[in-house]
């Protein structure tokens, strides 16, 4: 069935993370019509999960909030969250994309964020916007900064004891919610749909997410975050204060048997903002970060670098080859010393990998827009305008069309909003 | 450590001459089918690449060498080419014993009644089950596998035969891609637990699998034996190293540095029995390696055969 | 000190696949190598990438250990395949010496 | 104007319970509904929902009040709703105050505190209330021009974008051409386009762009003004005349570009051995090459091997490497020249087999699309990496070979620190990125430099291409070393801010800015010293009663709105308009108070 | 006062809410184990805690948890109120319970 | 409950950061840890607005003790921060001449989501203040 809801904008832009964000701005403050498509419940990306931002050493959650309540409040712009993009393709002169609104269970109309639904639930699921190292509710606003301040009732987990609808002062609890599908018609769309992890459970050498005190770089950029799940630095297997930390990097980047064969370009700068932070809340802590180059290239990131070394965090040269489970909740990566002393193991009681990025959304068989061999978007201009795609008037900015930082991100996505905005206005003139 | 050159030119000179790596004659390897009455015509054939019927001999040239590693006597090696004794030929033949051989032939038989039950149709032909050479191959000695392995193949070829089933690892990885490459010569290669049909009852069984480098790592047939063991209702623990990453048994060292194949093979071991469960081998070598070091470890096509 | 050897990847070719120098140093192959003793594979192919032929030859018992289990090839970040360059300096030393 | 007539309408929130269950929201409305000043005072379940919106909407049209106050949710949740309902009532949203007693009161109090705690906020609230007045949003006429300083890759595309935006653009050079640092590249990493071809696609738009005027040979000399208008005197070079330009534009973006690192004498042999070369005199060679056959030739003689070292005059380490004349260090990477390098040894390798390529690096920093795999192919091409740490870098000097002029000694990390020779016939030094020297403009503007001298936006991630002065803007690489596409993603970026900025043909700005009582005003002056700002605040003479005084007076489109001038006025004769001293001096008196003597 | 039409509506929400239960069984049945078994598990670490603190390792000693599940339980009951951490010892952390009420109490005495 | 509220003692007001602090408390509120209700908090663009004598005047009307919560080196004012703390300096020069414990006044940066940063804070000056009692100034 055809959805016979069409909503029209000048813009659509699929993805309500840092870039989704700073482009939806671009253009808003310019006069366009914008609508921001976000398959999560709240926009922020994942900026807003992090916890300080290198260079500068920012709160994340500082330098993300005012855009996400800048976006929220522009007149030129509308948020859709909790969105699922079915399909985007041309029409016309424009482009026509068909999202279905998945259920919250919550009228967003009536309620009003007071999260006593989430206080009254009785089952605790694990929480994954905290790496799953604490809980939520089944109905929960994902996180304190989230906008929308909506619950999502989690079916999955729900039980239907009816205790957060007798609790919600507004009646906005609606079991019976169903998905709704609607038609977003635009001009031009500009697609920054992100990345995910490369996941560690697909990784042998790393343990594939099975070995105790092995965690990802997200899950770090959680447990070091001010308003994280333990509000300081544990391991997570028994709530210890490590005194040795391992960083792993190029785990999943660089690495054709891991199946991801170019550079993440951001792990060798979070590790080492990681680090930093770590030394800060663990002053007597051991950290080490082992890598293959440290890829320290961005303005101010040399300097950086150099400052952890100072600092005292330790650089070693070496791919770590294999981790394995010690004794009393350690691991012990393998590696080769590069002096010739031969291999070395070491004992750490916690190890980030630095996992590699992996494009956020497939296109296959919703838009018909080209991927590269490294599966994001293709840039057809990469030198004039590495914001084109070779579908025209669709756009790309951020990790979408390539990994990168939000330095980069942002700066693209003023580039993306910049051209979209030229090609409006000259089809404008056509006209 | 043993001198390399030594070794390599032992086996080099035992395989020219006798075909055989440890200079001791086929007739004298090969006995196991004289008394299972099998096929001399079928769709495959049967090619044992008697890996499986050299093990007795591996393991007590290995223990001879065992004792010798890091002594003087070690040196001497080099002259063990000109005087057959105890690691090859006749000599060693001799001092192995007959039960150990007649182990190794009652593999080969599970492996054809394994296949029978299968319906599998296959022939075997004495004549035609030559080692593949794998052993020079492995140890640099490229000329000499070549020529042994074209030999091999021309004969296979000459005999008309098309497909082949293979009982190890070794033998398997040879055929199926060094003879195209070394030979340009083809056949249609399958291992025995590929063509298996088995059904059973599930009989609750959990066992740990060790898979051999060959079929886990460079074959990727790992999947298969799982498998079949499904079928049974037998399950198979899991381990972290496996299938494609699976953990080297130590064995390809023993004749180079027995005391490092231990080292590696105790590591093994100790992985491997882990779970708790019974292990099981699919490789001539990886199984009397893993014996070695105590384990409660045998051979797929024994457990198998005591199943259906 | 020593100098490079701009000629010895030519020489080499006769016996091993060309891919030592699609190697990066990262030392994967050595640490997973369950010999793990000494620098072993990598230190090999260092020495095949930068033409060191007299210390390959000198070390040249080392590449007998190889178990031929081909974990480094499978892990390796660059697919420069250790594995068989380990295989090719085996055959390049066989020659070396049988033909001296 | 008087605070004491004011008709303040309070109104609280239950937040269904979220509130109430706290505060005891009853007895607070019987308190404040005592204040002074109060005229009505209301509560509601949901003061967010349409029903409370359109009470303050109902007691603002008829009159009841005139200012308003909400108690309710933070201020980031709801002070735009109620703002909006104050417009719909058709009157200025700027008379409102909001009080926070939920994340502030009931959610970290409780019992008979908060709901006292809940009063005071009220209570002051309504004291700011009283004070504030109804406030328009700056307007400021802006011309729709843009000036883009810089005609190289970044100021041509921010030109260009711009452009066909409609606003119209003079684009400045100083050189007589431009295309600036892509003039002398080839082809570019990682892809291989070549560079004249990118400048083409760029530069034949911008030629025959009517809304662009381009002025090379031209000079700044002085920038006056303020967004939307400021005014540029340059000098052009026509005809070997010097003519003076008058330019009048709403916006400015630094597009200054860089220049190439010269290495220091001696610095990896350079200026000792003519075998030395910079990086980008191998792509001059390469873009004019001449040779033939299987080896590169440089001045007619074959090269063998080529030795290329990675860093130079970048990531500099104080007490490792010795500074320049100035005493500048380059800390910083300069980004662009792992892949600059790896694509000129790939073509090297491709075109010329015969001609040996050894690469000595620190770490290679491939770290853009295609760069990687840029690596990974000159691994297929057998470039033979080594690897050196800072401290040990590596040695040029004269061989005795035959066959090689030069020798590089290096301690190869890759080699377990085995001190080896390389024989070289040509060594190549990875030269880094430095920012054109634009001091002289920046000084006029008061753009900020960073100690790695390029310019300093005012933050990277929140406005990476703007300064603190609101209408200049920058791009390129006279920010931070980038590539051709990052570049022009910058340049872009400039662009759509300087596009936003102008579109209207004027800049509406927050009216949150200082204000002064010039009936106070005695012209002390101290305003001026402290404002941060500097052109935001002048003192003007003007004639009073026949008498010349002085008076501040406020650039309100310069204006930060932070205060620090209304901290220092011995008369208190200026104020923040919306956030006016007086207004905390009075809510501080209702804190104290306890919310009954106001 | 009874309406008619509201129990109508009442009783076909009812039918309705059966419908949905019957359609979500299986989630609904191992939601509520879950349940079950957290609250069994929260009261077990309240019960242990009563009247003292403990570390990590000492809680989950205590009630024969996992240790990693114990700072699951406690990282999450920390965060809904509960649970406050307390002052270090070693190379962990002791926590206790939450009484707000109770503590109030006290200093407004 | 009582019609007039009690008078409480030992106020302490807290100027924050539109920007930063301010959203920082209520990102404590969000997370419903408690702290003492004798807190104040009033929004501030930049704090550099209050001159040396609204600190005394704070002081002489009654307030025990004043946090200023600044966005610290992130502040979006440039060189607000700088003038700020020079403020500080003169308010706290003139303090120890009036015998003021010059713990009664704290500069502090708190981001949005520093609710640790902003219990301690708080929790730290309400022990100072009851210790303290109201400042004794004349008027």
């Amino acid at each position: 069935m055809v959805p016979t809801n069409i909503k029209n904008f000048d813009t659509l832009v699929v993805g309500g993370g840092i870039a989704g964000l700073q482009a939806a701005l671009d253009l808003g403050d310019q006069g366009y019509k914008v609508a921001i498509v976000e398959k999560d419940a709240s926009i922020g990306g994942k900026m807003i999960r992090l916890s300080k931002v290198f260079p500068t050493l920012d709160c994340a959650s500082c330098i993300t909030t005012p855009k996400m309540s800048a976006a929220s409040h522009h007149e030129n712009i509308t948020l859709f969250t909790y969105c699922d993009l079915t399909s985007l393709n041309h029409e016309g002169q424009g482009i026509k994309a068909l999202i279905t609104q998945k259920p919250r269970y919550v009228d967003p109309i009536k309620c009003i964020g007071c999260r006593q639904c989430e206080y009254i639930c009785p089952v605790h699921v694990s929480d994954a916007e905290q790496g799953d190292f604490s809980a939520r509710k089944a109905i929960s606003i994902p996180f304190s900064t989230a906008i929308p301040q909506l619950p999502i009732l989690d079916v999955e987990h729900c039980m239907l004891c009816g205790q957060c609808e007798k609790t919600c002062p507004t009646h906005a609890i609606d079991y019976f919610q169903k998905p709704e599908e609607f038609i977003i018609q635009a001009k031009t769309a500009v697609i920054t749909t992100g990345f995910d992890l490369l996941p560690v459970k697909n990784n042998f050498q790393y343990g594939n997410g099975h070995i105790p005190n092995v965690i990802d770089s997200m899950q770090m950029e959680r447990i070091l975050a001010p308003h994280g799940p333990y509000n300081r630095v544990l391991r997570p297997s028994d709530g210890m204060e490590p005194d040795s930390i391992a960083y792993v990097q190029c785990a999943g980047s660089r690495d054709k048997s891991m199946g991801v064969p170019y550079c993440s370009r951001v792990c060798c700068m979070y590790a080492i903002k990681q680090a930093m932070l770590l030394s800060g809340s663990l002053p007597l802590a051991d950290i080490i970060i082992y890598y293959m180059d440290i890829r320290a290239f961005g303005k101010g990131y040399e300097q950086f670098y150099q400052n952890a070394k100072a600092m005292g965090i330790e650089f070693v040269k070496a791919k770590v080859a294999r981790i394995d489970k010690g004794e009393n909740g350690s691991a012990i990566v393998r590696y080769e010393n590069q002096d010739g002393s031969g291999i070395a193991t070491a004992d750490h009681d916690l190890v980030v990998l630095s996992m590699g990025m992996i494009p956020g959304w497939d296109p296959r068989s919703i838009c018909p827009v080209s991927k590269d061999s490294d599966q994001f978007i293709t840039s057809i201009k990469p030198k004039i305008s590495p914001v084109l795609t070779n579908m025209a008037g669709l756009f790309v900015a951020g990790v979408a069309a390539g990994p990168k930082d939000i330095v980069d991100t942002i700066t693209e996505s003023g580039s993306a909003a910049m051209e979209a905005a030229k090609f409006m206005s000259n089809s404008h003139m056509e006209n | 450590m043993f001198n390399p050159k030594d070794i390599i030119e032992t086996l080099a000179n035992n395989v020219q001459q006798t075909a055989s790596p440890f200079g001791i004659p086929k007739f004298m390897v090969n006995t196991w089918f004289k008394h299972a009455s099998l096929p001399k015509k079928g769709e495959y054939l049967l090619f044992t690449g008697l890996m499986y019927q050299f093990t007795p001999y591996i393991e007590k040239s290995t223990q001879y060498l065992e004792k010798y590693e890091g002594t003087r006597m070690a040196g001497l090696l080099k002259y063990a080419r000109h005087i057959p004794s105890y690691i090859s030929g006749i000599g060693l033949a001799m001092i192995t014993s007959g039960k150990e051989k007649k182990n190794a032939g009652q593999t080969l038989k599970n492996i054809c009644s394994l296949l029978k039950k299968s319906k599998v149709d296959f022939a075997y032909r004495p004549d035609l089950d030559n080692y593949s050479g794998i052993l020079l191959y492995d140890m640099g000695d490229q000329k000499g596998f070549v020529a042994h392995a074209k030999k091999v193949a021309q004969k296979l070829q000459k005999a008309g035969i098309k497909k082949i089933i293979t009982v190890d690892p070794h033998t398997a990885y040879a055929l199926k891609e060094l003879f195209p490459k070394y030979t340009g010569i083809n056949f249609e290669v399958k291992s025995y637990f590929e063509l298996l049909n088995l059904k059973s009852k599930d009989c609750g069984l959990e066992v740990t699998i060790h898979d051999p480098c060959f079929f886990g790592r460079y074959l990727k047939l790992s999947d298969v034996p799982r498998k079949v063991l499904t079928n049974l209702g037998i399950s198979a623990s899991d381990i972290r190293n496996q299938g494609e990453f699976t953990s080297c048994c130590g064995g390809p060292a023993e004749s180079i540095s027995p005391s490092l194949s231990n080292e590696i093979m105790e590591k093994r071991a100790k992985e491997l029995e882990e779970p708790g469960k019974p292990i099981i081998a699919y490789c001539p070598i990886c199984l009397g390696n893993l014996k070695k070091s105590g384990a409660n470890v045998e051979d797929l096509s024994t457990l198998l055969v005591r199943h259906i | 000190m020593s100098l490079v050897n701009l000629d010895f990847a030519e020489e080499l070719k006769e016996y091993s696949e060309d891919t030592a120098l699609e190697c990066f140093n990262c030392g994967t192959c050595a640490a997973i190598c369950p010999l793990v003793h000494d620098n072993f594979p990598r230190r090999m192919i260092r020495y095949v990438q930068i033409g060191a032929r007299q210390k390959i030859l000198e070390n040249s018992d080392e590449l007998w250990r190889c178990l031929h289990c081909g974990l480094c090839t499978h892990t390796c970040p660059r697919e420069a395949d250790p594995g068989e360059i380990i295989l090719g300096l085996k055959r390049f030393v066989v020659a070396n010496f049988r033909r001296s | 104007m008087s605070e004491n007539n004011k008709k303040v309408g309070v109104y609280i929130c239950y937040c269904g319970g979220n509130i109430s269950d706290h505060v005891d929201v009853e007895e607070v409305r019987n308190r404040v509904e005592k204040m002074p000043g109060v005229t009505v005072a209301r509560t509601n379940m949901f003061m967010c929902s349409d029903p409370g919106q359109e009470m303050i909407i109902e007691d603002l049209k008829s009159d009841k009040i005139d200012r308003v106050v909400v108690a309710s949710c933070a201020p980031s949740l709801h002070e735009a709703t109620f703002r909006g309902a104050i417009e719909r009532a058709g009157s200025n949203p700027f008379i409102y105050d909001h009080a926070n007693i939920r994340e502030q009161v009931s959610w970290v109090h409780h019992g008979e505190t908060a709901t006292d705690k809940a009063t005071l906020l009220i209570a002051a609230a309504s004291a700011k209330s009283k004070l504030l007045k109804p406030l328009e949003p700056i307007r400021v006429e802006a011309k729709k021009h843009t000036t883009v300083i810089g005609g190289g890759i970044a100021g041509i595309k921010t030109a260009l974008d711009i452009a066909q935006k409609g606003i119209e653009v003079a684009l400045i050079e100083k050189l007589p051409i431009l295309g600036g640092r892509l003039n002398s590249l080839d082809r570019l990493a990682p892809f291989g386009e070549k560079a004249s071809d990118i400048l083409k696609e760029l530069l034949d738009p911008v030629l025959n762009h009517n809304a662009i005027t381009i002025h090379t040979d031209s000079k700044i000399e002085t920038i006056k003004g303020y967004v939307g208008n400021f005014s540029l005197i340059v000098t052009k070079k026509e005809n070997n005349k010097d003519i003076k330009l008058n330019i009048e534009t709403g916006a400015i973006v630094m597009a200054t570009g860089s220049v190439s690192y010269t290495p220091l004498n001696g610095e990896f042999g350079f200026g000792q051995h003519e075998q030395v070369i910079t990086l980008q005199d191998l792509i001059t060679l390469l873009k004019e090459n001449k040779s033939s056959g299987s080896s590169l030739e440089v001045n007619g003689k074959r090269i063998k091997n080529m030795v290329m070292i990675h860093c130079v005059g970048s990531r500099q380490i104080p007490g490792i490497h010795q500074p320049k004349e100035n005493g500048q260090l380059n800390e910083y990477c300069s980004r662009t020249c792992c892949a600059a390098l790896l694509n000129a040894a790939n073509q090297i390798r491709e075109k010329f087999p015969e001609t040996g390529i050894y690469e000595m690096y620190r770490d290679i920093r491939t770290y853009g699309r295609g760069q990687e795999e840029l690596y990974e192919q000159a691994s297929k091409n057998k470039v033979v990496f080594m690897r050196y740490e800072a401290d040990a870098p590596p040695v040029v000097s004269e061989s005795n070979h035959s066959e090689y002029p030069l020798k590089v000694k290096i301690t190869d990390s890759l080699t377990f620190n085995e001190v080896m020779d390389v024989p070289a016939d040509l060594v190549v030094l990875a030269t880094g990125i430095e920012p054109d020297n634009v001091s002289d403009i920046a000084s006029m503007m008061k753009l900020p430099i960073g100690t790695d001298q390029f310019l300093l936006e005012v933050h990277p991630k929140l406005r990476p291409v703007e300064f603190s002065i609101t209408g200049i803007f920058l791009g390129g690489t006279c920010q931070a070393p980038m590539d051709t596409g990052e570049t022009c993603n910058a340049a872009g970026a400039a662009a759509v801010k300087a596009s936003a900025l102008l579109s209207k043909g004027y800049i509406e700005l927050d009216p949150f800015v200082a204000e002064v009582n010039t009936d106070k005003c005695q012209g002390h002056g101290a305003c001026i010293e402290a404002c941060l700002k500097e052109g935001a605040l002048t003192l003007t003479e003007v004639k009073i009663d026949g008498k010349i005084v002085k008076k501040a007076q406020v650039t309100a489109a310069m204006c930060l709105g932070c205060g620090a001038c209304a901290a220092v006025c011995p008369k208190k004769a200026i104020d923040i308009n919306g956030w006016a001293l007086k207004q905390y001096e009075d809510m501080v008196d209702a804190i104290v108070s306890d919310g009954f003597a106001v | 006062m009874k309406n008619p039409d509201n129990d109508k509506e009442k009783e076909a929400k009812k039918a309705a809410m059966k419908t949905l239960r019957a359609q979500r069984k299986d989630l609904i049945a191992s939601a509520s184990s879950r349940m079950k078994t957290q609250k069994k598990d929260i009261k077990a670490i309240k019960e242990f805690l009563k009247g003292k603190k403990a570390t990590i390792p000492d809680i989950a000693e205590g009630i024969d948890m996992p240790k990693d599940e114990t700072l699951w339980y406690i990282a999450t009951m920390k965060k809904y109120g509960q649970i406050v951490e307390a002052e270090k010892e070693g190379a962990f952390f002791n926590y206790s319970l939450n009484e707000p009420e109770k503590t109030q109490e006290k200093e407004e005495v | 409950m009582s019609p007039q509220a009690k008078r409480q003692e030992n106020k302490i007001l807290i100027l924050a950061t539109e920007t930063c602090a301010y959203p920082g408390a209520d990102s404590v509120g969000q997370a419903h840890s408690t702290y003492p209700a004798n807190t104040y908090i009033l929004r501030v663009r930049a704090p550099v607005l209050f001159p040396e004598s609204f600190y005394f005047d704070c002081f002489r009307k009654g307030i025990s003790g004043i946090i200023v919560m600044s966005c610290g080196e992130e502040c979006p004012y440039d060189g607000a921060y700088k003038a700020l703390a020079k403020r500080l300096d003169a308010v706290y020069k003139k303090m120890k001449a009036m015998e003021i414990d010059l713990k009664r006044l704290r500069l502090t940066a708190i981001c949005t989501v520093c609710n640790r940063a902003f219990l301690k804070e708080v929790n730290q000056m309400d022990q100072l203040v009851r210790e303290l009692g109201p400042p004794q100034l004349e008027a």
